[in-house]
C-alpha cells in the first residue's frame, strides 16, 4: 500500500464543509438505537467546540427508507425535504447538517435533481406551497455531521484524553472504517476523499491515533439494502453481506469498526449476533464480536466521555475489549444502571483529581 | 443455534480460490485444443441438441473453467455427438473428443471419490 | 533556395517525416520538447507481434537524424506562431525562432494515467502497474518479481484502461492496447514457467496481420487464459496480492480472484504536448481531443490549416509502423504542398 | 536300448509338446465354454454339417496356404506357406516315411520328428531314396522361408511394406527358436548324413562336406538336442506369444463357418478374434492415418487387447474406414472389435435426453431425412428438394427444422445405450408417418437406419440409390455434360453398405467416370470421419489432402461423393470442385416438371396430420 498515493486521491475530493451555523436534521436510526451520538454530537458542537447548532423539533423524518423501499413517491419525498429546507429558511439557517448517510444522499440526490431539472423543483416549490403555503431555498452547504467531525477533528485531537493506541502493545489500534453507499457513492465530490479512498473516518481515526485497516471488502455494502432487510425472506441476502466483510477483514484483527452511517452501525453490530447465533461465527478475538462504534462514540471516547453515558451498552456487541484495549477507565457495574446520571466529562473528574 | 426465519444466502460469485481444477486439467491434458475456444457460440448455433434445448458447449466450456462440476456433469448429458460442432469451429477443436474427455473425467473422478 | 520545415516532435512520426523529407532535397528543423529524440519507442522493450527488439527501431531513427539537412533542438517547445509570407514567423521557448515554409505536428500521444481509474488502485496498491511500468521492468531484465519480492504465480492483464470509457471521457479504442497485452503475458509466461495469466477483456481487438494467430498461440502454447469482463475493483489482501473483481459475462456471474500481480493495459491520450501545439497553430481538434484531419479518408495528413501537417498519433492511435507510414506520407503530402507553391 | 524309450534329448520336445498341447487345448475349452448359449447350440449343430468340412477346407486355404496374404502381398504369402505350408509336409511326410520304414503305425512320435536319428541306415530302395530327396527339398522350401522372414524382420521395405510390427519378449523367444528349428535341424539331418552316409541328395552332400572338416560323430547327439531344444522352446514360447495365432485362427474359422457373431461387450469370440491375428502388418499399410504418424492401427490395438493396456488415445483414434478390415487375411471383424472395446471403454458414461419429445409427425409415404451434416451442405438438402419436387413425389421432410441426431455417431463411440434413445424417437416418428421409404442423404444415418432401426415394411434407400431408381422409371431425365469425373466412395456407404454400383450407374448418365486405383472396396476415406474422436483437426486435412492429391494425380473436372461429411471434408482441401451426386443431378434438372400436371407439392403443407 502506498499511502502517498492514497493522499493524492484524498486530495482531490475535499469538499467545502460549514464552519458554524448549522441547521441539524435527525436520524431516525440513529436516535433511536445510538441516542449517545446524537447527545454527543450536540454537546460537544455547542459545548466544546462553540458552535451553533439548531435542533429543530418541527422537522421529521426524510422518509428515506420509505422511499428506497419502494413506498414513498420521489415527489412525496422531495416536498417532505423540501418542507425541511423551508423550516430551515424560516429559522434562518444556510448550512444544513444531516446525521444520517441515507438523509445525506437523500439530500444530495434531490439538489442534484433540482439542478438538472429545473422544472421538477419549480413542481415542488408548488407542491410545497399548495401542502403547507412555505417557500424554500436549497441551502448553502449540505454537510453530513461525520465532515463535520473531520473538519473539526482537530480541535477534539486538542482536548484528546485517550489515543488510539493499545495501552499494552503501545501499537495503534488497528480500525475499520465503513462509510456507507449513500455518502459518496452516488456522488463522490460530495464525499470527503471520494469514494473509492475515502477520508472522512480514516482522517479522525489517523488524527486520533489509530491506523485504518484497508481490506479487500472494504467497499462493500453492510447488506442493509433496505428491501433486503425490511422484506424477511430477503434478510439472507443482507446477512450475506454483511458476512462477506467480516470474513475479509477478520484476518486483519481489527480493534474496531467505526461507521458513517446510522443504518451501517446497525446492521455491522447486530449482523455479527445473528451469525454468532446462526453459524457460531464470532470475528473479533475470544467469543467476542468486533466492536462496532459511531464516529461521535469514538470522539466521545477518545475525549474521555463515560462509555455508558455515549450509549454504549445499547450496542450488540460488547465494547469493553476496545476500552479495555484504549484504556479507558469506565465503570463496569454501571453499564446497564439505569438510575445512572449523566456524569460529566472524566478530564473534569481528573483535573478535580489534580 | 436460533432460527430467525431467514437463511444467509449463498453468493452467486465464482470465487476462483475455491477453482477445483481436475476436471479442466484432466480434458486439456488430452485434447489442448479446447484452450482456443473463443466463445463465438458457433457450435451451439449449429447443435442438434442445442435447436432442441438449452444445451451450450460454451457454458459447458465455462462450466470446467470455472470448476461447476455438477452443473457440468448434467449439461454434458445431452449431447448427442453428432459432430456438426466440429466443422463449424474456427477454431478446429475437437468438441467430440472434449465431449469424450468430460464424460470419462466425470466417471474418473467420481469413481476415486467413491474410492478413497 | 532550399525550403524549410519545422518538425514539430522528434518522435517516431517526427523523425521518418523529417527524414524523408530531407532525402528529398529540403531542410528540416525538429523541435523536441524532452531533451533525447525518440518519444515513446525508447520506453518499449519488445514489439508487437514478432517480439522484436524496440532497441531496433530506436537505432533505425538515430541513423535518421544523422543528415546534414535535419537540424535538431532538444528541450525546445514552440511558443507562438505567425503567417509570413508564404511561410511562417515560429517562436519557440528558447532563444531561437524558425523562419519556415511548412510546419509538420508530430506530436505524438501521451499515455493514459492509470491513477485516473481510481477504483483499480494504481499508485496505491503495490502490485497494481501498468503496460508501461513493465516494459521497464522486461527492460532491466533479470528475475522477475512483484513488489512483494515474490515471483508471481498468478497475473492479471486488464484491457481497455483509459480506452472505451465514458468515465475517462476517452470513448475510442488505442488499437495497439490488446496486443500489446497479449505480447506481455507471453513475455511474462515465458519468464516466468507455470504462471497463470488471464486477461480481461471488453473485446478483443486483433486487428493486423498475424495479431490472432498471436492471440491463438497465447492460448495454446501458454496457456493465457481470456475472461470477458471488465475489472469493477481491486483490493489489497493481507499478503499484498490483489483481489480482482470482475463479471464473467460469459457464464453471467460475478467473478473474484486473487492475483499476484495486476496489469492495466493503459490507453493512448492526445497529450498536452499535441493540445498546446496544436492551439498554437490553431488548427481544430475532434472530439477527442486528437488533432482533426481534414478528410478522414482522403487527405490523412492535412490540418484543417494550410501549411500545417501532422504525422503519428497526434492524430489519432497508431502502432509503430502505422507511425511510420503515416510520417512518409506526410512527408508526400508537404512535398506535394511545397511543390505546388 | 530299447527304441521305445524316448532318447533323452527328445525331452525338451516331449515337454514342449505336452504343454503347448494341454495350454492349446484348454485354451480352446475355454473359449467354447465362454461363448454364449446360443452361439455353443450353433456350433454343435454345426458340427455334423457341410460347415466343418469347409472350415477344415478354409483353415487349410488360410492356416497353411496362407491364399488371404498371397492376395494381398504375394512375397509375403510365400513367406508364411512356405513356413506353415512346408513344416505341415515336414510332418506328415515325415509321418509317412516312418511308417514305411517300420511298416506299421504303432512307432512313438518323436520318431518320425527325429526321423534320420532314429533310422540310421543308407536307404537302399528307391523309395528310401526319394523320401529323403522329398525331406530335403521340404525342408529347402521351409528355410526359404526363414530366410525371408529373417529379411523381413531387418528390412520390411523387401516385402514393399512400410512397416513391420513390434515385438515383446515371448514373441522374440519363439521367433528366435522358430529361425533356429529348421536350421538346426537340416544341420543335424547333414552331420548325421556326413557320418552315417544317408539322407537326402542335399543333406548327404553337405554332411559330406562337414565331414571332411569335422569329427562328426560328435556332433551327431548335440545337434539333435539342439533342434529339439529348439522346438521345445518354440511350442512352450508359443501360447504366450504371437504365434498363437495359427491355432486360434483355426478355431476362429470354425466359429466363423459355424455363425458364431460378435456380440456388444467382450466375450470369448472375441477373444479368440484377437488371438487370431497373425501380426502380418497388412493392416498397417491399408491404413490412412500412416501419413499422418499417427499408429494406433488394428496391429497395435490388438496387441494391446492381448497385453491389457489398451488406452483411449489408440482406441478412440480410428477413422472406422474398414480398411483394414477389408485387407485383413484372417478375416477379423476390426471395426466391430474396436467398437465393442469403446463400448466397455465408455460404459460407465452417462447420457441423458429426456428433453426429446414425441414432434411433429406427417403422414407421407416417403420420408426425406437429410441428416445432421446435411444441414451444413444446404446444397445437397436443396438439390434432393428439387428431385423431389421434378420428380412428383410427395415426401415428408423430417428433420428440416428440428430433429434428434439418428444415432449412429453416439454408436461410432461405443455409446449404444445412448444411442438406443435417440432411435427410439426417430423410429416412433419414422412408423407413426407410415411410409414405405425412407430416404437418407447422409451414409452414416443411412446405416443406421437399416441395421439397427428395426422398421419393418419401410425401404430405407439411400438418395443414390433413390435417384438412380427415379432415373430407371423415367421420372427425371439426366442429360450428359461430359465431365471427367471421379467417383468417392463414402466409407459408411461402401465398405459400410456395400453400395458401390448404384451411385456410379446415376454418374455414368452425367459424365465420364474416370477409373481409379482407389475406389470400391480399396476407396480412401475422406479424413472427415466421425468414428474417430480423438484425431486432431491439421491430422484430419493431412489424410484429406492425400486422399485429394491421389485423385488429382487423375486430373479430373470434378470430384463426386454421396455423402455431406465427405464433400464438407473435401471442400476444405479446396483442390477439386466438389459435388454431392444430388447435386450433380439437380443442377442437370429443368425445373419445370415433365409431371406438372400431378401438382408435386411439399406435404408439410399439404398433409398436415
Amino acid at each position: 500500500m502506498k499511502i502517498d498515493g492514497k493522499r493524492n486521491v484524498w486530495h482531490n475530493y475535499q469538499k467545502e464543509i460549514a464552519d458554524d451555523h448549522f441547521y441539524y436534521v435527525r436520524s431516525c436510526i440513529r436516535q433511536n438505537f445510538f441516542p449517545g451520538s446524537e447527545y454527543f454530537f450536540l454537546r460537544v458542537m455547542k459545548e466544546e467546540l462553540g458552535k451553533d447548532v439548531f435542533d429543530d423539533p418541527k422537522h421529521t423524518t426524510c422518509t428515506g427508507i420509505g422511499y428506497h423501499s419502494d413506498v414513498v413517491p420521489f415527489e412525496t419525498i422531495q416536498t417532505v425535504v423540501a418542507r425541511h429546507f423551508a423550516l430551515m429558511k424560516e429559522s434562518g439557517y444556510k448550512n444544513l447538517a444531516v446525521s444520517c448517510v441515507t438523509s445525506f444522499g437523500i439530500y444530495s440526490e434531490i439538489v442534484e435533481t433540482w439542478k438538472e431539472f429545473p422544472e421538477e423543483l419549480e413542481k415542488i416549490r408548488n407542491l410545497l406551497r399548495k401542502a403547507t403555503g412555505k417557500e424554500f431555498d436549497v441551502p448553502e452547504n449540505i454537510a453530513h455531521t461525520s465532515d463535520i467531525i473531520y473538519k473539526f477533528k482537530g480541535e477534539i485531537a486538542e482536548k484528546q484524553q485517550y489515543q488510539l493506541v493499545n495501552k499494552i502493545t503501545g501499537k495503534p489500534l488497528q480500525i475499520v472504517e465503513h462509510i456507507g453507499c449513500h455518502y459518496a457513492k452516488m456522488f463522490p465530490t460530495k464525499g470527503v476523499g471520494g469514494a473509492e479512498f475515502p477520508q472522512v473516518l480514516a482522517g479522525m481515526i489517523e488524527e486520533w491515533g489509530g491506523e485504518v485497516i484497508d481490506y479487500p471488502e472494504r467497499r462493500h455494502c453492510c447488506g442493509f439494502g433496505f428491501r433486503q432487510y425490511l422484506v424477511q425472506a430477503n434478510r439472507g441476502y443482507s446477512l450475506a453481506n454483511s458476512k462477506k466483510k467480516f470474513e475479509s477483514m477478520a484476518p486483519y484483527q481489527p480493534d474496531a469498526i467505526i461507521c458513517n452511517c446510522p443504518g451501517c452501525t446497525m446492521f455491522m453490530d447486530k449482523w455479527q449476533y445473528v451469525l454468532a447465533e446462526t453459524e457460531g461465527k464470532y470475528y473479533g478475538a475470544g467469543k467476542h464480536g468486533i466492536p462496532v462504534l459511531t464516529y461521535e462514540e469514538l470522539a466521545g471516547l477518545v475525549m474521555g466521555y463515560d462509555p455508558w453515558d455515549l450509549g454504549l451498552q445499547m450496542h450488540q456487541v460488547d465494547s469493553e475489549p476496545l476500552l479495555d484495549a484504549i484504556g479507558i477507565d469506565y465503570d463496569k457495574n454501571a453499564k446497564y444502571d439505569l438510575s445512572k446520571k449523566i456524569s460529566p466529562k472524566k478530564v473534569l473528574i481528573k483535573s478535580e483529581l489534580d | 443455534m436460533i432460527d430467525f426465519g431467514y437463511k444467509i444466502a449463498e453468493t452467486r460469485t465464482i470465487d476462483y480460490e475455491q477453482f477445483d481444477g481436475r476436471l479442466l486439467e484432466f480434458v486439456l491434458e488430452n485434447e489442448r485444443s479446447f484452450v482456443k475456444c473463443l466463445s463465438c457460440g458457433g457450435c451451439t448455433a449449429t447443435c442438434s441438441a442445442g435447436n432442441l434445448i438449452d444445451f451450450n458447449i460454451r457454458k459447458i466450456n465455462l462450466f470446467l473453467r470455472r470448476g461447476s462440476l455438477e452443473e457440468l456433469s448434467k449439461e454434458i448429458d445431452k449431447c448427442m455427438l453428432c459432430g456438426k460442432c466440429v466443422l463449424v469451429c474456427p477454431r478446429d477443436i475437437n468438441i467430440r473428443n472434449v465431449v469424450m474427455l468430460i464424460k470419462k473425467g466425470i466417471v474418473k473422478f467420481n469413481n476415486e471419490q467413491i474410492s478413497s | 533556395m532550399k525550403k524549410t520545415i519545422l518538425t514539430v516532435g522528434g518522435g517516431l512520426a517526427g523523425i521518418e517525416a523529417s527524414k524523408t523529407l530531407a532525402d528529398m532535397g529540403y531542410s528540416v528543423s525538429i523541435i523536441e520538447k524532452e531533451n533525447d529524440l525518440g518519444g515513446k519507442v525508447n520506453q518499449w522493450h519488445q514489439l508487437f507481434p514478432d517480439f522484436r527488439e524496440s532497441s531496433d527501431v530506436q537505432d533505425y531513427i538515430k541513423q535518421s537524424t544523422g543528415s546534414k539537412d535535419i537540424m535538431v533542438f532538444p528541450g525546445t517547445e514552440i511558443a507562438s506562431i505567425e503567417k509570413k509570407d508564404n511561410g511562417f514567423y515560429v517562436k519557440s521557448n528558447k532563444a531561437v525562432a524558425f523562419d519556415i515554409d511548412a510546419i509538420l505536428l508530430a506530436t505524438g500521444f501521451e499515455i493514459f494515467a492509470a491513477e485516473r481509474k481510481e477504483e483499480f488502485g494504481y499508485g496505491i496498491y503495490d502490485n497494481v502497474i501498468t503496460s508501461v511500468d513493465l516494459e521497464q521492468k522486461f527492460r532491466k531484465g533479470g528475475q522477475f518479481y512483484n513488489a512483494g519480492g515474490k515471483v508471481p504465480k498468478r497475473i492479471a492483464f486488464i484491457h481497455c484502461v483509459g480506452s472505451r470509457d465514458a468515465k475517462t471521457g476517452n470513448h475510442y479504442c488505442s488499437k495497439v492496447c490488446c496486443i500489446t497485452g497479449i505480447k506481455q503475458a507471453i513475455e511474462l509466461a515465458k519468464l516466468i514457467p507455470g504462471v497463470e495469466i488471464f486477461c480481461f477483456y471488453m473485446d478483443l481487438r486483433m486487428y493486423g496481420l498475424e495479431y490472432e494467430e498471436l492471440y491463438k498461440t497465447a492460448q495454446e502454447k501458454y496457456g493465457i487464459q481470456f475472461i470477458r469482463g471488465r475489472l469493477s475493483e481491486a483490493s489489497e489482501n493481507i499478503d499484498n496480492s490483489i483481489l480482482i473483481k470482475c463479471e464473467d459475462t460469459l457464464s453471467g456471474r460475478p467473478l473474484k480472484m486473487n492475483v499476484d500481480l495486476v496489469v492495466l493495459l493503459v490507453g493512448m491520450e492526445a497529450g498536452e504536448g499535441t493540445q498546446n501545439a496544436g492551439t498554437i497553430c490553431n488548427v481544430e481538434f475532434g472530439s477527442q481531443r486528437f488533432i482533426s484531419c481534414r478528410d478522414a479518408h482522403l487527405r490523412r495528413n492535412l490540418t484543417t490549416r494550410d501549411g500545417i501537417f501532422t504525422a503519428g498519433t497526434c492524430t489519432g492511435p497508431m502502432s509503430i509502423p502505422e507511425t511510420l507510414e503515416n510520417a512518409r506520407s506526410a512527408a508526400l503530402e508537404i512535398h506535394k504542398y511545397l511543390s505546388e507553391k | 536300448m530299447n527304441r521305445y524309450l524316448p532318447e533323452l534329448f527328445t525331452l525338451p520336445f516331449i515337454i514342449g509338446t505336452v504343454y503347448f498341447l494341454i495350454l492349446v487345448i484348454t485354451r480352446f475349452v475355454r473359449w467354447f465354454l465362454g461363448l454364449s448359449k446360443i452361439d455353443k447350440i450353433r456350433v454343435w449343430k454345426g458340427l455334423r454339417t457341410r460347415k466343418t468340412w469347409q472350415s477344415v477346407k478354409d483353415s487349410v486355404r488360410e492356416g497353411l496356404l496362407h491364399r488371404s496374404i498371397f492376395k494381398v502381398n504375394p512375397r509375403l504369402g510365400y513367406m508364411h506357406m512356405s513356413l506353415a505350408f512346408g513344416w505341415f509336409l515336414l510332418i506328415v511326410i515325415g509321418h509317412i516315411e516312418t511308417m514305411w520304414v517300420e511298416g506299421s503305425v504303432h512307432f512313438p512320435i518323436y520318431n518320425s520328428i527325429f526321423h534320420r536319428y532314429f533310422y540310421t541306415e543308407h536307404p537302399s530302395s528307391f523309395t528310401g531314396q526319394f523320401f529323403a530327396t522329398l525331406m530335403d527339398f521340404i525342408l529347402l522350401f521351409v528355410l526359404s522361408g526363414v530366410f525371408l522372414a529373417f529379411l523381413k524382420r531387418f528390412s520390411s521395405s523387401v516385402f514393399g511394406m512400410q512397416r513391420s510390427t513390434k515385438l515383446k519378449s515371448g514373441d522374440r523367444i519363439a521367433l528366435i527358436s522358430l529361425w533356429f528349428i529348421f536350421p538346426l535341424r537340416f544341420l543335424a539331418e547333414s552331420i548325421t548324413a556326413g557320418y552315417y552316409h544317408n539322407g537326402g541328395v542335399v543333406s548327404q552332400s553337405v554332411g559330406k562336406l562337414l565331414a571332411s572338416g569335422f569329427d562328426l560323430e560328435k556332433f551327431i547327439y548335440p545337434s539333435w538336442t539342439a533342434y529339439s531344444l529348439a522346438i521345445g522352446f518354440f511350442l512352450i514360447a508359443l501360447p504366450n506369444s504371437r504365434y498363437m495365432h495359427i491355432p486360434a485362427e483355426i478355431f476362429y474359422i470354425f466359429l466363423r463357418n459355424y455363425g458364431v457373431k460378435l456380440k456388444r461387450r467382450i466375450n470369448s469370440y472375441t477373444n479368440v478374434q484377437v488371438f487370431s491375428c497373425s501380426r502380418c502388418g497388412i493392416c498397417l499399410d491399408a491404413c490412412q492415418m500412416n501419413v499422418a504418424g499417427i499408429r494406433t492401427q488394428s496391429v497395435y490395438m490388438l496387441k494391446n487387447i492381448r497385453n491389457h493396456n489398451l488406452t483411449d488415445d489408440v482406441l478412440f483414434n480410428c477413422l472406422l474406414c474398414g480398411r483394414c478390415q477389408q485387407t485383413c487375411p484372417v478375416g477379423i471383424e476390426l471395426n466391430d472389435l474396436r467398437i465393442t472395446q469403446r463400448i466397455e471403454s465408455t460404459r460407465q458414461y452417462n447420457s441423458s435426453y429426456d428433453y426429446l419429445r414425441e414432434g411433429k409427425i406427417e403422414k407421407s409415404k416417403v420420408i426425406y431425412f437429410a441428416g445432421c451434416m446435411t444441414h451444413l451442405t444446404p446444397g445437397i438438402k436443396e438439390s434432393m428438394k428439387k428431385i423431389f419436387h421434378v420428380a412428383g413425389i410427395q415426401y415428408w421432410f423430417m428433420d428440416e427444422e428440428k430433429a434428434p441426431c439418428c444415432g449412429r455417431p453416439l454408436m461410432q463411440a461405443g455409446q449404444f445405450d445412448a444411442a438406443e434413445k435417440l432411435i427410439h424417437n426417430n423410429r416412433q416418428k419414422i412408423l407413426g408417418s407410415g411410409a414405405d421409404t425412407l430416404v437418407v442423404s447422409c451414409p452414416i444415418c443411412y446405416k443406421v437406419f437399416y441395421e439397427d432401426y428395426a422398421l419393418p415394411n419401410i425401404k430405407v434407400v439411400h438418395h443414390s440409390e433413390f435417384i438412380l431408381d427415379l432415373i430407371e422409371k423415367g421420372k427425371i431425365e439426366a442429360a450428359n455434360e461430359n465431365k471427367r469425373m471421379i467417383y468417392h466412395d463414402p466409407c459408411e456407404l461402401g465398405r459400410g453398405s456395400n453400395i458401390y454400383d448404384q451411385p456410379r450407374e446415376v454418374l455414368r448418365r452425367y459424365g465420364r467416370l474416370v477409373p481409379i486405383a482407389e475406389e470400391k472396396e480399396n476407396s480412401l476415406c475422406c479424413g472427415g470421419s466421425l468414428s474417430n474422436i480423438n484425431i486432431p483437426m491439421e491430422k484430419r486435412d493431412v489424410i484429406m489432402n492425400y486422399a485429394l492429391d491421389s485423385y488429382k494425380e487423375y486430373d479430373p473436372d470434378m470430384l463426386v461423393t454421396s455423402c455431406p461429411l465427405c464433400k464438407k471434408t473435401f471442400a476444405r482441401g479446396n483442390k477439386l470442385e466438389v459435388k454431392d451426386i444430388a447435386e450433380v443431378v439437380a443442377e442437370n434438372l429443368s425445373d419445370v416438371s415433365r409431371h406438372n400436371d400431378k401438382k408435386s407439392v411439399h406435404s408439410s403443407k399439404a398433409q398436415l396430420v
